[in-house]
This record gives structure tokens, C-alpha cells and sequence, in this order.
């Protein structure tokens, strides 16, 4: 099982040719990812290191059979990328692009949840989605991870490696890591992939790693605490961090929230989920719960 | 960005909502010229991006060329601060603007709402207030009404908000025709926030927006090439201009532990740690995905140079980025750099064997490297605090 | 039962004080229509012949329960007042006024279509909706209908009442009669209404009226072929209209029919549905089925 | 509305669409000055609303003023008729353009789709020629992307077109670029169509439309006045030019029984049954919903007007009309006007009582009613015919 992508992903990379592009599918396709295709427009028909090249993404998905793309293109063709995966057919979309704006985000993604509850779209801004042993769709060191009960999601990066690197060091494998990015507007939200771990008979237990800022936390804790059957361990980034720019006054009125990291801490221990410290107390008590379960 | 007032009002007069006439002036004798120009009653306001700026002094009502001078001169005079007390800024510039009669104030403002990812606008006839406090009092006299971006601004939305927000019957067709223009502004303008409080109705009945917080999305300036011109404004401490010149996202802070990241939850995360560790970091700096060694180079000789910064943390989960470009940075930065405060090195993750292998190959006085993030950090802090480690 | 609207309805109207929206609104109520508000702009707090005015849709429903609208404004305000309408949380909205802009329905339409499954837009163009006995809700004369076995539903106004007209001579009476419009694009199409009619208890039997030009006729004999227990009996005018101009070529390549009227019997009759030459045929047909069941 | 050729491309080039540089002439005279102007060697263009000029000698290609003059004479003399031998037209202007070399033609077009309610696009490298024939015998070669009129249309549905039509290497940067103004031109215009048949890739490597099939939503015309100037070129006859003054839908027809209904359906049904009935419809005029009194009187006016009409039928089924006021139309006209053709009516529905009641109370020699539609059909079918009823 696993959630996102695993045997079955059929990856195809818009952006292949280019040089992160490149070396980052290299990777996953070394992980054992099935790259299918990759799409660079007036490149159709040629090769990229034994991968082929489509001019369009529906040409690729016509082809290959692709379902799943990655999107590696500058940020301001990334709203485009994504358009033309979902137009395409593709199921699962993981935008690594960062620095696209709000707007376009907020215009593509309203658009695609409206239309379908089978799409997934993870990102922009995004490490993107592990299932260890399975597929690597994204820049997750694939050496850090490995298989095993915990589900992982979180706003930050480098911090899916930090706390993937701290649950190996214990031992503790993982069944899928996904991180859907600190953008302002993501594709999926914590309650999205929460609802498919929960659904995945291969997690036992899901780490949630937030950050302070936004509601998206203090959502999700809400969300878990009538939804969700499995634990969660939550750890939030910036409990010392410099209190920045507030946000408006009129973010504050819609989301009754300020974004803290008390506030986003209250409401997981509120919801009955343990909050750790660091990264390091994040694998700790998940051993706890695992050797109590 | 923030922008300025001023900023913000000069961007609206392009799309047509009224301001107040008014001057940006540098001087007190710039303002008591922009008076003169202007007419006799004017109001002098401080242009800070903190909030508040009323109750410090920032604003001030006057009636000569001779009281605005003198108006300026004690607005150059404060230190501002937000509502937490935090934040020293100075005003360098002041808006002179005419000033004038006025019969009621409004509320009023758009921000792209990340909860339900879609336009959220907001009105109301008690204006010139804090917002927040009427939410919390009277929320009734607060319409809010979301807009998908997909459909844009329609007639209704705006009739929601002007009836909606209780806005006085005269003032309602010149509200109902400024809502269209700041949607058009917000979106064309790649706002995340443009909020006017007040809006108000004037002695001869206009409606015009009397203050102006505009936020733009940085994302967006590719976009946008008039983004440039309008940050140049914004004055940002030494350090920071550096990095930004280097195009690295620093934030200067009042600690010693001197901290260099990849990934800003990452570095978040190591503020944390330090603080956890007895410590207090100097700085959040960011080099961001894929850095390359002349980043990592860059950062190291900014961070050096704050003479406030008695160790420094390098803590590095390689994805993009590389971990061997990391050390030969770091290898390179201390070649050319007299580096005399001690660095902590962490490497986990892409190319992080070679990387921590590089460091080997080059050892250097001041190079310390660490296993985990939590030992990095008593490390780093431990040597900032003078303690060998 | 019956469809779209019934005696659980309860009706605001956009345009109430306008000439034609205060007769026709006066004359649903007339016939039995729980006629609870009237929207006009600036209005807002006043009373017309009985009934509430407000300034905006939202507000009467807040205040009035008002579940079902009808949109009697002028073109250039239509799709801005069937928004109003969808986003105060109303489920039923017919649309009477003429001449919208195509463009304007194709945004309105798609945007509604993507997002709800349980609203229904009715029109524009189109002379409404009626479940005898019931409900009325737009232009429909009420005197000519009673209550009945027989689901209508109609691409032209006037033909529903020749046609409801011709069944009550013949003394069948009709479950609920629908005037989808001749708009290049409805709010609901012949298809959505059938679905309704099968799935109602009350309708035994539905008269479907097209018009030549499109494919609509053409997707409904498909649709209905497959999906449809009850019987239909259509009628197409236009058989001897002169050929307008041709639909673009592009128009031809999409849908692949010539909407012709021959194109649309045949579709029908391939269908095992019966299709009737003039509306005093119609309900002869409807009779000649109803004594065989 | 269908618009000329030259109106099309005159639109088209306000949206920076390239087009062949060239002139519309009334008379050979001008067509000839309008090549003088242009060069040498220019195309002279029929501009007629019919399809399938070509073939019918509507299109010549001429190397001098001299030649021009006489291919526009020729032109001005060819009665076109669509393909299947109907609509007898005239063209009344030549549109003169610059001919060049010519590497390829491609098809292009925009649509409205009522089906899908999006936006439909066609590309194919098999220009200038039946598309639908090419899509009947080679598919492959038409790409088709729908494009969601909230959305737009994005870069990559532009790729999918010209990489899917397979427009050549050399075109594809053109293409590219001329396709998001189509799009722009399509939306801002309210256009249902915009067909570019050929689009052309000219010696020089430049892509443009070399033809144009523009189709404008008529309900649009209310933010688009231009709509009434474009109108105003389209030759109607002097019966459907009246009605249009009185803002009635008449399409005039061979038959001798004048038709008068309320509803594009009612009145095409009135025409098949007295086409059932033996008889042929003169006109088919469509009073519309809540037709007046006065737009009654003027409908019948202007249908006895027609020498042909030897009856009419008035067939009307009251839901906005009220038949009340059908009625009081009905005998304002027989009074002011010198009727001598038998008019049968029939009405029901909204207010028929009353209506049946005044027609009953103002008898004239040449007025009959009827109780039904099919009744009343032949009842005006046999007047029409002579014989009494």
C-alpha cells in the first residue's frame, strides 16, 4: 500500500532535460522509481539519458502510461506544469518548483479540487513523496529512509529528512514521507494526507511537523481529533523564532487564529496528540508509542 | 513586501481609487514646501511598516508650511515600534497629505486567504478602529464575503460588503464603485493584502481611501519589475542588505551562535535547539534548496563579519542541496576568510559522506564538525559561551 | 414528489419590483408559490404588494429560508444575480431573463457544475418550471396545467404550453413541467431533467421537446436509451424551418451531428422512443401509451 | 452575427493578430486603386457570408490595377450560394490583399462548444482545405483541446495544439505566439467562433491569417457597441431590415401564408404544421416574450406589406404575452390599416379569454379565429388557397 506512489507509479518529469531536473530523477529512477517520460517542449522525440522526451504531457501520458509527473520547471511556467499534468489525466502531481505565486496557486488549485477528489497534488515548494522500498518521486535523500510503520507529512523540507534521519537512527522505518510544502496555498493540506494514512493499512502511526504560521495546524489538529484512529506525534518549527510581521488583521479575523507555536501546540495536546521539542524528541516518542502498542 | 503607505497609495491612484492629494517629503523643509503646495490644513504621517504609528506620534494635523516643518522634524525624531514593543524603525520619509472634512469612517480590506485558499474581502462602517477588537465586539457590523479567483470579483460581492458592512446610503455608490477597482488592483498587482482603514466619506460626499496597507507577493516580482524599485525604499540593516545582494534570506537577531541552514524549518528548527541548548542565535539565515559552495561561501563571510557572533552552526540536511558543495564552500570560505570564532559543522543527507570527508581532508583550527543537530548545538553553544568542546 | 419544486418551496425573486418580475412573481403566488422575499438593490427594508424586499440574496435567505430563486433581471445582470443566488446556498434557480451572453453562461454554468451536484440552474431563456398543483415558478400559465402523470421537459417556452395545452385536453395532467431554454448553453439540459423524472415517483411517463440545431437531442436518445425505464415520447420543431446557416465546421467536428431534425428522430426512434409530428400528436401518443399500461 | 472577412480581420488586428496588409472596395474602380496601393500582385476577395466562394469564381488572383478592376466586376456580378444551392447573395465589397509566397497552411479555429460548455480549439497542419473532411479521413492530423472558459487558456494548451497539429518547425514560435491573442480576441470579443482557414507560414517565415470567419454573440451586444457598426454592413432584405427597426425576428420565406407566433419553438412548429396542412410559410416572425400591442401592430403591418401573403396565421400561446394585449394589437392594426388578406388567430394561455372576448366584440370582414393550432393551421391553408373557410 503505502499512500501517493509506490510499485504502480509510472513517473513522468516535466522539466527532465533540465539540470536539477536531471539529477534529481536520475535519483529516484536509481531509487527504483519507474521514470516513464519526460516532457520538454521542442524536445519531443528525443532521449535524456534512456528516458524519453515528449513535447506535451498528453503525449506522454498517451504513450507511456504515465500517472504520476513531477514538476522541475522555473516558477513561472509552474502553474502551467500543473494545469497540463491534471488536463492530462495525471493522478498523483508533485510540483518541486518553489517561489510560485500565491495567486497562481490559489487559482490552480481551486480549480482542481472542485473538479476531482482523485487528484492529488503535493506542493509547490516541496521536497515532495517517499514510500520507502517502493518509489521516490522528488529531492528526499532516498538513502536516509526506509520501510517500515510511520507516516510522515510536513510544511518544512529539510525537516522530512531531519526526522526521517532521527526514526532510522532508532530503527524506525517509514511507510510513506510526504512533504506538501510551506507555500501559502498547497496543493494538499495536512488533513489530506492525514485522511490517506489513516485509510493505509501500512501506518501505524503518523508524525505531523508543522511550522508557526497560518492555521493549517490548528486545522488539522481539529480535523485528527474526530477523524483519525491512529496516533500522531506533532512537532513544530520556530517555537523561538523571531516573532515576524504579524499577518493582517483580516487573516487573523477569518482564521480566529495568530499562528503561534502555543497555539498550534495547545491544539494538538487539545486533540490528544503528543508535541515533541526537536526532531530528535519526534523519534523518541513515537519508540515510546510503538513499544507501549 | 510591506509597502509603504506612500507606496501603497501611488499604486492605488493607478487603478483609479481616490487618495488624498498629497507630497512625500525627506526633509522637514520638504514638508513645510509639500504644505505650501498643498494648501493650509494638512496632515504629516511617519511612513514605518510597523502598526500603531498614531498613538507614537506619527501623525500629526497642522495648519502652516512652519508647523509641518517643525511636525516632521519630531516625527524624524521617534523610534517606532510595533504593538509588542519590538522593532526600532525610524521614519525616513513622511506623506504630507491635504487634509479635510470628513462624515464617516469605513473599514475595508482584501488578502488571499490561504484556509480557504480563495479572495477574502471585509467591510464595515466601524472604521479607523482596530479591526480586530469590532470582530471580537460586533461582529455583525463585519460582512466578509469570499471570492474564488476563478470567477473574480462579481456585482453581488461588492453589494454584500457595501450593504452587507452597514456603509451609510451616501456613501454606498462610491464604495460600490472603489470595490471593483481594489479587486482589480489585488489581483493585478499580485497583492496578498490591501487594506484601507479608513475608507472614509468626505464633507463633500466622495468616498477615498485615507490609509493604505498594501502587502505584494514576492513570488510574483518576476512578474512585476516595478517590485524592485518599490523594496529599494525599504531600509534593511547592513547585514541583511548583504545577503540579499547575495540573495540569501537573512534575519538579523540579538544572540552570539552565528546559524546557517538549508531549508527555513530547518533552521527554525536550529533556533530552537540552540535556545534548548542555553544558547541564542545571532541570526536565521536560509541558503535555501540547491546551494551551491560560493553560497555557502558568501553566507559564512556575512555572518563572520557581525562582531556580535561568537560560534557559528552550520547545520545542513543535504536534498537539493549537495553536501559536497557545502564543504567546498565552507573549505573555500575558510582559505580566504580570517575566520577566529569557531565553526560547528553538521552534514546529513545528499553527498553527505563526501562532504564530511572533504572536511577531514582539510582540517583547520577553527572548523569543528558534530554527529547530530542536538550535539551540534551544545557544541556551538558551548564554544560561544567560551567552553571547549 | 414531482421535481425541482413542489410545496416545500419557498421562492425569492431577482427583479421583483421590476414591471415583469411583480406580475409574474404575483402570479406564482396566485397559484399556491410560498413567495418569501424580493431582492432589489437599495430596496432593502421595504415591502412589495406583501412581500419583503432585501438587498442582497444572502440576506433573504438568512432571513426567510428562501431555498429556490428566480432570476427576473436584466441580461447584462443575470449571471452576476444566478451567482448571487449559488452562493447564498440557494438549490433551485430559474433563470427566465433572455439574451444572456453565451460567454457569461458557459462561466456561470461550469463554475456551478463543478462545484455542486445539488443545485440546479434552470434557464436562462427559458419560461420555468411547474409541478401543478404545487408550485409555480416563472412564466408557465398555471390555469393550463393540473396535476398528472407526465414529466415535460422543453428547449422552447411556448411549446410547453401548446403541449401541457394539448395533454389537458386529453385530460392528462403533468408531474412537474420544465422549460430548460434554447441557449447554446442551459443550466440544465435535457439530460439532467430526465435523470429527475426517472427518479421520481410521480412521473410515469416524460414528453421531451427539442428544437432543431445542437446535439442536445441526439446526447439525451443516448443517454436515455441506456439509462431511461420510462417511456419518452419527443418532438422536435423545426422540420421545415428553413436551413439557417450552418454551425461552424469546428462546431460539426465536436459534436458530430448535423442537428438536423431528421438526425434527432433518428436518434429517438434507435432509441425505441416514439417521436411525435405536430404537439396535438404528442398527446396522442401519450394516450394511446397510457390506456396500453 | 457572422461577420466579412475584412470585418473580422480589421478586429483581429486590434489584437496584434498578423493579417495580409489590404483594402475593401465597393466598386472595380477602387479595387483597382486599392492595387495600385498595395503592389503588384494581389488576391480580390468576394465578401459574402456563404461558404465556398472559391469554387464559385469569388476569389482571383491578379497582377495589375487593370486585372483587379476587371476580377472585381467579374465578382460583383456572381450570385454565391452555400454549398448546398441555397441563400442567394451578392457581394457588395472586394476586400484586396498583398499576395505573397506561401509555405504551408494550417487550420485554425476557436469555438464556443454548447456541448462540453468550454471553449473548443482545432489546429491542423492540414490547412486550407474541408476540415471536416480531414477529420473524417485523417484524425490524427486535428488536435483538439478544450479549455475552460474560468481558466483560459494556458501556455500548454497552445503546445498541445501546435505540437499535436503538427505545424512545422519553422511555424511553431508564430503559432505559438498568435494563439493567446486568438484566445484573447475570442473572449473580449464575445465571439461563439474565430476560424482561421488557412493559417499560412509565408515565404519569409511569418504566420498569419490569411482568412478569417469571425462569429460575435449578438446577446453581447449590449458591452460591445461596436456590434450596431459591424451590423449595419449586413445586407437583409427591405422586409427583415423593417422588422430589425421594430426589433422583431422576421426571416422572410417563399410561402404565401404569413406567420406570426410568440417563441422561436411555437413559431417553427406553426411552420411544420401548415407545411402538414398543404400550405408554405411566407415568413417566420417570432414576436418574442411579452410582446405589446404595438409590436403586434407593427408585426402585422409589415407582413401585409409582403405582396406574396395571401393569409395569416397568427398563432399565439400567452405566458409573458398576454393575449389581451395580442388582441388590442391585433385590432389597432385592422383599423389604422387596409387589411385584404384573411388573418385567422388563435389564442391561448395567458389572459385568452379576454383576448378571444375583444376580437369578438370588434368583428372585421377579414378577421377569423380558431380554436386550435392544427385547426387554425388549416383554416388559414385553405385562404391561403382560395378557398373559403
Amino acid at each position: 500500500m503505502a499512500i501517493l506512489i509506490d510499485d504502480s507509479t509510472k513517473l513522468v518529469v516535466q522539466g527532465l532535460t533540465g539540470s536539477e531536473g536531471s539529477f534529481h530523477a536520475g535519483r529516484n529512477r536509481d531509487y527504483g522509481t519507474q521514470l516513464v517520460a519526460g516532457v520538454t517542449p521542442g524536445k519531443g522525440g528525443t532521449d535524456h539519458n534512456g528516458t524519453p522526451i515528449f513535447h506535451t504531457v498528453e503525449e506522454a501520458v498517451r504513450e507511456t502510461g504515465a500517472n504520476t509527473s513531477m514538476v522541475f520547471v522555473p516558477a513561472r511556467f509552474a502553474a502551467d506544469a500543473i494545469l497540463e499534468s491534471y488536463e492530462s489525466g495525471i493522478k498523483t502531481i508533485v510540483a518541486i518548483t518553489e517561489h510560485v505565486p500565491a495567486l497562481d496557486m490559489a487559482r490552480v488549485v481551486g480549480y482542481i479540487r472542485a473538479r476531482s477528489d482523485d487528484v492529488s497534488l503535493i506542493g509547490p515548494n516541496c521536497p515532495g513523496v517517499i514510500s520507502p522500498g517502493k518509489a521516490n518521486v522528488g529531492i528526499i535523500p532516498g538513502e536516509i529512509c526506509s520501510p517500515g510503520p510511520v507516516g510522515l507529512v510536513s510544511r518544512s523540507g529539510t525537516l522530512v529528512y531531519q526526522i526521517v534521519h532521527e526514526l532510522t537512527q532508532l530503527g524506525i522505518g517509514q511507510s510513506t514521507c510526504v512533504g506538501i510544502g510551506g507555500d501559502p496555498v498547497p496543493g494538499s493540506d495536512f488533513i489530506d494526507v492525514l485522511s490517506k494514512f489513516e485509510a493505509d493499512p501500512e501506518t501505524e502511526l503518523v508524525v505531523l511537523v508543522g511550522e508557526i504560521g497560518g492555521d493549517a495546524e490548528e486545522r488539522a489538529a481539529a480535523w485528527a481529533k474526530q477523524n483519525m484512529s491512529k496516533p500522531i506525534v506533532a512537532y513544530f518549527a520556530g517555537r523561538e523564532a523571531p516573532p515576524g510581521k504579524r499577518m493582517g488583521h483580516a487573516g487573523a479575523i477569518v482564521s480566529g487564529s495568530k499562528g503561534t507555536w502555543q497555539a498550534k501546540a495547545d491544539a494538538f495536546e487539545a486533540a490528544g496528540f503528543p508535541v515533541a521539542k526537536n526532531p530528535t524528541q519526534v523519534a523518541e516518542i513515537v519508540a515510546g508509542l510503538r513499544s507501549k502498542a | 513586501m510591506d509597502l509603504f503607505e506612500y507606496q501603497g497609495k501611488e499604486l492605488l491612484r493607478k487603478f483609479e481609487i481616490p487618495v488624498p492629494e498629497g507630497r512625500v517629503a525627506s526633509t522637514p523643509e520638504e514638508a513645510s514646501e509639500a504644505t505650501r503646495f498643498l494648501g493650509s490644513r494638512v496632515v504629516v504621517k511617519a511612513q514605518v511598516a510597523v502598526g500603531g504609528r498614531g498613538k507614537q506620534g506619527g501623525v500629526k494635523l497642522v495648519s502652516s508650511p512652519e508647523e509641518a516643518h517643525e511636525a516632521a522634524a519630531q516625527i524624524f525624531d521617534i523610534t517606532f515600534t510595533d504593538q509588542e514593543g519590538r522593532g526600532a524603525e525610524r521614519s525616513k520619509r513622511v506623506l504630507v497629505e491635504r487634509a479635510g472634512e470628513l462624515k464617516a469612517e469605513y473599514y475595508c480590506s482584501f488578502i488571499l486567504d490561504r484556509t480557504s485558499r480563495k479572495h477574502l474581502a471585509i467591510m464595515s462602517s466601524e472604521g479607523g478602529m482596530d479591526i480586530e477588537e469590532v470582530n471580537r465586539t460586533n461582529p455583525d457590523a463585519i460582512a466578509k464575503v469570499t471570492i474564488d479567483p476563478l470567477l473574480g470579483l462579481s456585482d453581488f460581492h461588492a453589494r454584500e460588503l457595501v450593504f452587507g458592512g452597514n456603509i451609510d446610503e451616501e456613501a454606498r455608490k462610491g464604495a460600490l464603485s472603489i470595490l471593483p477597482k481594489l479587486y482589480r488592483a489585488l489581483v493585478e498587482l499580485d497583492a496578498s493584502q490591501i487594506e484601507i482603514n479608513p475608507l472614509v466619506l468626505t464633507g463633500d460626499g466622495k468616498v477615498m481611501a485615507l490609509d493604505a496597507k498594501v502587502i505584494l507577493d514576492d513570488s510574483a516580482a518576476f512578474r512585476h519589475p516595478f517590485y524592485e524599485e518599490l523594496k529599494a525604499a525599504h531600509e534593511v540593516n547592513e547585514q541583511e542588505r548583504k545577503a540579499k545582494e547575495h540573495g540569501l534570506n537573512l534575519i538579523k537577531l540579538d544572540g552570539d551562535v552565528g546559524i546557517i541552514g538549508n531549508g527555513a524549518g530547518l533552521v527554525m528548527s536550529t533556533l530552537d535547539v540552540v535556545k534548548d541548548a542555553g544558547g541564542s542565535a545571532a541570526n536565521f539565515l536560509d541558503v535555501g534548496g540547491g546551494a551551491s559552495a560560493e553560497v555557502l561561501s558568501n553566507s559564512l563571510q556575512i555572518i563572520t563579519e557581525n562582531p556580535e557572533v561568537k560560534s557559528i552552526f552550520i547545520n545542513i540536511f543535504g536534498g537539493i542541496t549537495r553536501c559536497d558543495l557545502v564543504a567546498e564552500g565552507i573549505i573555500h570560505a575558510l582559505a580566504r576568510l580570517d575566520v577566529d570564532v569557531p565553526i560547528v559543522v553538521r552534514l546529513d543527507g545528499t553527498n553527505a559522506e563526501q562532504g564530511r570527508k572533504m572536511l577531514a581532508d582539510a582540517p583547520h583550527p577553527m572548523l569543528k564538525t558534530a554527529d547530530t543537530m542536538l550535539g551540534a548545538a551544545e557544541k556551538a553553544v558551548a564554544l560561544a559561551h567560551g567552553e571547549g568542546a
